[in-house]
């Protein structure tokens, strides 16, 4: 096999999926085209693209220019380990998902068939080209075609004014990023409009202007990936936008902020700074932790996911920064491990995040609801979402032995060998940072409890959600795809590792191989086998051995008699769904621990109001201390501009006089 | 490899079997603080024999996640037990799971509790998993940040070699050892339910966690779980006295050593019982809206216990 | 001889529809014209493709690669929006808004700019390029008051008043120029010849071609709309006539700036300082600042798009004062994507007016709803004129601001800031106007939906793949302007 | 200082032309600002009449005739005409008083003059200090623009300023290439009549000339 032929097969795929596209909008009115054709379709091409992605992987870094883009400018395409790691990871979760929107859009009313497939398939083709993209002019043309087509995705139903609002919010900052990642290639370019990223590999930087190009792209990336204080417009796109869309935004489309942010990082400029990363590590517990706290306090599921998604590229980032610090101290195995780290959880999360983000969609087809406060009970009317549900909910969880937990026991790993670090402040900062990182996960369980119980466990809290259908075929072929990639990736880590060797040894020139070879196939050793060791099959065999040995003891030793009868409850009498906790009754411990960070609003009853009612709205204060006065100022300078034009001609011709009088005395 | 295998079997099966006895020593112990003649170390044995016999009562709208619950818990534990070094260091299953699986493997029984307890939809049952989940993720942290200090010490995270290290290195006094005992214990104290977080011995609704959680649990599956509870306090107890007072432990393969380290366990792990009835005895239980400042202690004190080890001990 | 045509043809259509302009088919014929006008463009540019930059009737006119693709561009322009204004202007009547007597002034006044504009680009002559922008201004000004309402002679009147007295100083200006060109030319015709005086630059006298190239800029600029001396612009392009909205921003302001232009490589050669190059990039980076934030309070539509307008005439201006290879090319694309998406939006907002009755965009609500074609367009346009890929405005924009970043760092937070404002502006008010609950009604002509689509597949082409003699000419054009 | 004849002269008229700007400026009355726009006409006619003269340069004959044509009888009349049918004949108001519109307009010359003072060092032509004295008459025509509230004085400042051009083109250069004034002169003349229809368009919709009608068209 040449070294071309994943890139073709790559290509072949993009070009695939924009023909579908077009085909759609040829036959715009017919949705069994669409819906039982094209999206079929376009998941066997994902699912194609996924084995080019990992034989991408192993292969030789494979170049093509193609004849468009400017004069002297043309598209530059290139296929390296890096990018061929996010196209398996774009590939495995567009298949997925396609699989499932071939249902879900069908049960979806007043859409445009083919627009929704032009939108989709355009917005899968830009993600692959984004990774494949080897000069800056291709690579921002991916970029925005990007965030267009998931814009117009989002607003899918753009008569709710609250849609329209948050697919502005999100166009407007993912251009701020763009504008940001523009000027950060404006640095690194040659001035010769040479704007290849073999130039900018082989141009030599000052520090400063390095730091400004790292700066710039933590901005434009993170404008994308959603870093403190960047992240404002996840929460409310998530929500808008149909349940597939919101699984590719927050499953692939936020990788490929991570995977920009690595691409400059350690692909483009040839040195890193160790601040830097103390500067990454920094964003991202911080985005991390609040991403978690305001998960724990959401009463809409999918606005609870989006949050989640927050803290999770706030762990990877922290785990980039985490080998941006190791890398600049020359300690390349343990950049490594970070990084496999960091990579690892970008392909978990895009497996577990989509899987729950396609839960959410089937919960809203069932029952039309997305608030928390009136679901419940569902795992008895929905088994296959509700089982499925559990998968996602333990993976993101990080619980062994499923993939959540494989990166984050890394992740721990490579913190807990920071002491090998020649600066000792660092030292004093890795226990802080361990402990942030710890908790954030921990919290993250709560938060997923309180998801899954909420909606799927307890009685349902409304009378319509007894008439709940269970999922469709298509779907459930989804869920079974996504959560046996989640299992797969929890319980092979050594074989996942071996394959993102080769990514690690482009990025920080070191490979883990030599460590996880040591203890056989079985054993993740990232140090040595004497520093740690997990081992997730072995682990499995351990719980379920244990619990089927404990089952059949049970049974065999004594009778199985079951009684079923009303629940007991201490004996309270009649128990009625308003009494189990609301999601706002589960966040409320959180919210009352963790006051200070939240901008609560209470509204309490008084004792003299004929209907009582208690209600609190909780709300970022980065909204308030940052966006709102930003946009104050602007529009106090535009109020203050628009005096100039104030309608009297004499003012007019006073200012050409002056001007003409100023420039004068200016040149003279 | 046999012998591995023997020792394995041996100390996982000692501990599920002797930790019902633990119970029963703590319960004793407190009793006679409290000058009463109590109902003898096997009570609890007895409890379980009666739990086992009897027909379990299950609520309507239980789901088959309620009912598997309990048997994971359990083996979660089984689990457990089966990674904690208790007489040797010498684990044959350890190398699969080290400190930080341990913490995702209690986390995991404690998910599924939480969930169980959420499943039947009754104000207590939720009410306990919210305050369970509350309480697990402040000592979670705790708690890993509890073993950090001695792998940071002993470089590995794997608890046989932590164990190893500590017992059989050149005796060296570690200060950060100090701050982690005490950010230990009260971890302890938390996550086995014990005063003056949660008190095992009451159901006065409003003050309960764990208890609420476990309501509508009937016959074999309280059992289980009960025993499972157990088995945790065993295994924290095990794991304290491991990390904190490891001496006497038996190094891989010395079969010499067993009888000796099997009295010494048994001498710590009473003592260990013994102190904690005391503790229970002496303190009172505190609202759960203080648990959170409880716990936030015992995570700065293991915060503080890396820092201090960076500062002193390098 | 195709020159003559191109120049000749419209002078005749002004001639023969100031004769029949009222009856029925002037708009017909207007087209034609204008069809002709472009094919005789389009053959110009075909013998220049051939044998290369032309001189002729006594050196009088000049084609180079500087002002070939500026010609086509124009007649084409020109003729699509011809396209546009048929039905335009036929419901316009129809309305009642405008009288036969005005329907023939406006189609011969159009042919006449169309003129104007194509002189002002053909000539070799720096004085009769003065004369045809004069000339410009006053086809256009009686169409700006076309409907004689009191903004709209408003309008006209300040357009005219600010105009005349920009043109008298680009005069002044040209004068100047021609005192110092004449000390080394002799006088007489040949110097206010462009081509003499490139030859000559380097021995031009600095100070009086510097006082002469302020006198210019502060002229040619006031066309151009560069703030301060931008106020007319928002007021006839909202109060006149859509297509004439269309032409004024997508033709004049190019134009003027050409001027601008031609000087500034006259100047640049006498003064061998940046002299005038750092004058343009403040103007420039002034009426980007200032137009980015007066967009955001703009409640008529066409105003909005007139201040855009300045926005993006101020950002080329600020890449031609930049210099260097990659800016002005940069810049020169910018020219065409931008005259040719401002008048796409220009037919769309026209056309969205009319539907709705108004033109305040509080009035203008979900488009798409009603007619998809018009809504598309506008939020398409739209987003094209934002600099979003893959339309060329992005690609000019890309090549700006990178060397923008590279060259003047400092001037890239001002350009950051200014770009984020008008985007929120801008595409705040889109969104709005063609997304959500429908205000549109149906109209009783169909929209000419082929000139939006046409210019906006231009665009996105242009930002895709730009044809290799059209890059030819932008390079060349680049090397001249330097 | 022992200048020829023809250039003394040319100061003169330079002179001559600076005092009738100077009181355009001061002047309140509509129908004496026309006077005073004709005498500068008449003025400029003299002035390219000896510099064609005396640089014995034969197309500066057709201009003079031309700017006599134009601005000496044409444009006159057809003010005078527009004023008669629109009766504006007594016209008052200036924004800023005249004083003060005096000041200024000095600082506007003094500034022109320094301009002008290197350039008229190397004007090859026989007068060397006319440039300024240009500059500073279409400065002032631009002060009187800003300085007028109605519109035909506007108008006539407008066309003073072109006047002051057309003094620059003529005696600071031999007077600009035959086709280009052609051009110019057919722009100013075309200038004028759209004025005068705009005067009318103005007069039926707001029945007055006062410019502060047109004040509409603001940022609100």
């Amino acid at each position: 096999m040449s070294s071309y032929a994943p890139l073709f097969a790559v290509i072949g795929v993009m070009l695939f999926w924009v023909v579908l596209g077009l085909a759609g909008l040829a036959r715009s009115h017919d949705a069994r085209l669409v819906f039982r054709v094209l999206f079929p379709l376009g998941s066997i091409a994902g699912a194609i693209l996924a084995a080019a992605g990992l034989a991408g992987i192993s292969g030789t870094p494979a170049a093509l220019v193609l004849p468009l883009g400017l004069p002297g400018l043309p598209f530059h395409l290139r296929l390296d380990p890096l990018s061929s790691f996010f196209l398996l990871l774009l590939g495995f979760a567009a298949a997925g998902i396609s699989m499932y929107s071939a249902a879900y859009f069908r049960k979806t009313e007043n859409i445009k068939p083919g627009l929704i497939g032009l939108q989709y398939h355009l917005f899968l083709a830009s993600m692959l080209a984004v990774c494949l993209a080897d000069d800056a002019y291709f690579f921002l043309v991916a970029w925005e075609t990007m965030a267009l087509s998931s814009y117009f995705l989002v607003i899918t139903d753009h008569k709710l004014p609250e849609v329209r609002r948050a697919g502005f919010l999100y166009l407007l900052i993912a251009h701020l990023g763009a504008i940001s990642i523009l000027l950060c290639f404006g640095v690194m370019q040659n001035n010769a409009g040479e704007y290849t990223f073999e130039l900018m590999r082989a141009a030599r930087l000052s520090d400063f202007w390095a730091t400004v190009v790292f700066l710039l792209a933590l901005t434009g990336f993170g404008a994308k990936a959603g870093f403190l204080p960047l992240h404002i417009w996840l929460p409310e796109a998530h929500p808008a936008a149909p349940s597939p869309v919101s699984a590719l935004m927050s499953g692939v489309m936020l990788k490929t902020a991570i995977y920009g942010l690595l691409r400059v990082t350690f692909d483009l400029l040839e040195q890193q700074i160790w601040w830097w990363g103390v500067v990454a590590l920094a964003i991202g517990l911080a985005t991390a932790l609040s991403g978690v706290m305001f998960a724990a306090v959401q009463t809409d599921m999918k606005r609870l996911l989006a949050y989640s998604s927050i803290e999770n590229i706030g762990i990877v980032l922290a785990a980039i920064g985490l080998a941006i610090i190791f890398h600049a101290y020359a300690m390349n195995v343990l950049a490594a491990l970070a990084l496999i780290a960091a990579l690892y959880h970008c392909i978990n999360h895009a497996g577990f995040k989509s899987l729950l983000f396609l839960v959410t969609g089937s919960v809203m087809h069932a029952t039309s609801e997305r608030n928390l406060g009136h679901l419940g009970g569902l795992i008895r009317r929905m088994p296959w979402v509700a089982w499925f549900g559990l998968v996602g909910t333990l993976a993101i969880a990080g619980l062994p032995p499923l993939n959540g937990f494989v990166s984050e026991w890394l992740l721990l790993q490579a913190f807990l060998l920071t002491p090998g670090l020649p600066n000792s402040y660092l030292n004093m900062l890795v226990p802080v940072a361990t402990a942030a990182l710890v908790l954030a996960s921990a919290l993250a369980a709560y938060v997923m409890v309180k998801f899954y119980g909420v909606v799927f466990l307890g009685q349902p809290r409304e009378e319509k959600l007894k008439q709940a259908q269970d999922a469709s075929n298509w779907e459930r072929a989804a869920f079974v795809w996504l959560g046996a990639t989640c299992v797969l990736l929890g319980l092979a880590p050594v074989a996942v590792i071996g394959q993102l060797d080769s990514v690690s040894l482009l990025l920080v020139d070191a490979t883990l191989s030599g460590n996880i070879a040591r203890s056989g196939w079985l054993f993740v050793t990232p140090a040595s086998p004497e520093r740690a060791s997990y081992s997730a099959p072995l682990f499995l065999a351990g719980i379920v051995g244990s619990v089927v040995a404990t089952f059949l003891l049970v049974r065999w030793l004594y009778h199985g008699r079951v009684r079923r009868a009303a629940a007991w409850d201490c004996g309270y009498p009649q128990q009625t769904p308003r009494m189990q906790d609301t999601a706002e009754g589960f966040g409320q411990p959180i919210k009352q621990i963790f006051e200070p960070f939240f901008r609560i609003e209470r509204h309490m009853p008084k004792p003299t109001d004929e209907r009582p009612y208690y209600w609190s709205k909780t709300e970022d204060h980065i909204w308030f201390w940052l966006y709102l006065p930003v946009a104050k100022a602007a529009e106090w300078v535009s109020k203050l501009v628009g005096v100039l034009h104030h309608g009297r001609i004499h003012l007019y011709l006073i200012y050409s006089f002056v001007t003409l009088l100023a420039l004068l005395f200016l040149i003279r | 490899m046999i012998q591995f295998v023997v020792s394995q079997l041996v100390q996982s099966l000692l501990v599920v079997v002797s930790a019902p006895l633990m119970l029963g020593w703590v319960n004793q112990c407190r009793a006679w603080l409290q000058n009463r003649t109590g109902p003898g170390m096997a009570q609890p044995y007895r409890v379980l024999g009666k739990l086992f016999v009897k027909d379990a009562v299950i609520a309507h709208n239980a789901s088959p996640l309620f009912r598997l619950t309990p048997y994971v818990v359990f083996g979660c534990m089984v689990l457990a037990a089966s990674i904690v070094p208790v007489l040797a260091t010498d684990l044959p299953f350890s190398p699969a799971a080290d400190v930080i699986a341990l913490v995702g493997l209690f986390a995991l029984a404690r998910v599924f509790m939480a969930l169980a307890a959420m499943d039947i939809g009754t104000a207590f049952g939720s009410m306990g998993a919210r305050r369970e989940m509350l309480v697990a993720c402040l000592a979670e942290p705790a708690l890993l940040m509890v073993f950090f200090t001695p792998s940071l010490i002993s470089g590995s995270t794997a608890l046989n070699n932590i164990v190893e290290t500590l017992a059989h290195s050149s005796l060296a006094i570690y200060p950060s050892m100090a701050f982690a005992a005490i950010a230990f214990l009260m971890v302890m104290l938390a996550e086995n339910a014990r005063v003056p977080i949660d008190n095992p011995a009451t159901h006065l609704e409003l003050t309960m966690i764990h208890e609420a959680m476990i309501l509508e649990y009937s016959a074999r599956h309280l059992a289980l779980i009960e025993w499972a509870n157990a088995i945790k306090l065993t295994i924290y107890s095990a794991i304290g006295v491991a990390l904190f007072l490891p001496w006497g432990i038996a190094r891989a393969g010395e079969w010499l050593m067993m009888p000796l380290s099997i009295a010494a366990f048994v001498a710590k792990i009473a003592a260990a019982g013994a102190g904690l009835a005391l503790l229970e005895t002496m303190s009172a239980k505190m609202r759960i809206f203080r648990a959170p400042e409880f716990l936030g202690m015992a995570f700065m004190l293991a915060v503080l216990g890396m820092l201090t080890h960076f500062l002193l001990e390098r | 001889m195709e020159l003559l045509l191109v120049l000749g043809i419209p002078l005749l259509g002004a001639a023969l529809l100031a004769a029949v302009g009222h009856r029925a088919p002037a708009a017909e014929l207007n087209v034609l014209m204008s069809l002709l006008t472009f094919a005789a463009a389009a053959a110009l540019t075909a013998t220049v493709i051939a044998d290369g930059p032309l001189l002729t009737l006594h050196e009088l006119f000049f084609v180079d690669a500087f002002n070939v693709f500026l010609v086509t561009l124009t007649a084409f322009v020109a003729f699509t929006t011809s396209l546009f204004s048929r039905p335009y202007m036929r419901i316009e009547a129809e309305r009642g808004r405008v009288s036969p007597k005005r329907l023939r002034l406006y189609h011969s006044m159009y042919q006449m700019f169309s003129f104007t504009m194509l002189l002002a680009l053909l000539t070799n002559n720096v004085g009769i390029l003065w004369v045809a922008l004069e000339g410009a201004t006053l086809a256009t000004v009686l169409l700006v008051s076309l409907y004689r309402t009191p903004a709209s002679l408003e309008a006209a009147w300040k357009y005219f008043i600010l105009c005349g007295v920009g043109i008298a100083q680009a005069l002044f200006g040209t004068i100047l120029l021609y005192l110092a060109a004449e000390r080394v030319l002799g006088a007489g015709g040949t110097a206010l010849l462009w081509t003499h005086l490139d030859e000559v630059k380097a021995s031009l006298e600095p100070t009086v071609v510097s006082i002469a190239f302020v006198f210019l800029l502060v002229g040619f600029g006031t066309k151009v709309g560069l703030v301060p001396l931008h106020n007319w612009l928002p007021d006839a392009h909202a109060e006149g006539p859509t297509p004439i909205s269309a032409v004024l921003s997508g033709l004049l302001l190019n134009v003027a700036l050409y001027a601008i232009v031609r000087n500034k490589v006259l100047v640049d050669g006498a003064l061998g300082n940046d002299l005038a190059g750092n004058l343009m990039m403040g103007f420039g980076l002034l009426s980007v600042v200032v137009s980015a934030f007066f967009l955001s309070r703009q409640r008529d539509v066409k105003r909005l798009f007139a201040y855009s307008s300045i926005e993006h005439m101020g950002l080329a201006t600020f890449a031609f004062g930049m210099g260097g290879t990659v800016a002005t090319f940069a810049a020169l694309l910018h020219m065409t994507v931008h005259s040719l998406t401002k008048s796409a939006i220009f037919f769309a907002v026209g056309h969205a007016a009319q539907k709705v009755g108004s033109q305040v965009i509080a009035d203008i609500r979900g488009l798409v709803n009603v007619s998809p074609a018009v809504g598309w367009a506008l939020m398409i346009g739209g987003l094209a004129i934002l600099g979003i890929p893959p339309f060329g405005v992005f690609a000019s924009e890309f090549l700006i601001l990178t060397t923008a970043m590279h060259d003047h760092p400092w001037a890239t937070p001002i350009l950051l800031v200014s770009l984020a404002v008008a985007f929120s502006s801008i595409f705040g008010k889109l969104q709005a106007m063609v997304f959500g609950e429908s205000t549109a009604h149906r109209l009783p002509h169909a929209p000419a939906a082929l000139p939006v689509f046409a210019h906006l597949a231009i665009v996105l082409l242009l930002g895709l793949y730009v044809p290799p003699y059209l890059a030819q000419w932008y390079r060349q054009a680049a090397q001249m302007i330097g | 200082m022992n200048l020829p004849l023809s250039a003394q002269l040319i100061n003169l008229l330079a002179a001559l032309m600076l005092l009738i700007a100077f009181g355009m400026l001061a002047q309140r009355r509509i129908l004496t600002l026309i006077h005073l726009f004709a005498l500068q006409g008449a003025l400029l006619t003299v002035n390219t009449f000896v510099v064609a003269f005396s640089t014995m340069q034969t197309h500066l004959y057709y201009s003079a005739v031309l700017t006599f044509v134009l601005k000496v009888v044409v444009l006159p009349w057809i003010l005078h005409r527009l004023i008669v049918r629109l009766n504006i004949r007594w016209d008052v108001e200036t924004l800023i008083n005249i004083p003060t519109i005096m000041l200024v307009g000095i600082v506007v010359v003094i500034l022109s003059f320094n301009l002008a003072l290197p350039i008229s060092e190397l004007a090859g032509t026989v007068n060397r200090s006319t440039l300024g004295i240009a500059m500073a008459a279409v400065l002032l025509a631009m002060l009187m623009m800003i300085t007028r509230r109605k519109a035909v004085p506007q108008v006539i400042g407008f066309l003073a300023m072109e006047n002051g051009l057309f003094f620059a083109a003529t005696s600071a250069t031999y007077g600009m290439p035959m086709i280009v004034e052609l051009g110019i002169a057919l722009d100013v003349l075309v200038g004028t009549f759209i004025f005068g229809i705009f005067f009318f368009q103005i007069r039926e919709t707001f029945d007055s000339l006062d410019i502060h009608h047109l004040e509409k068209l603001r940022e609100k």
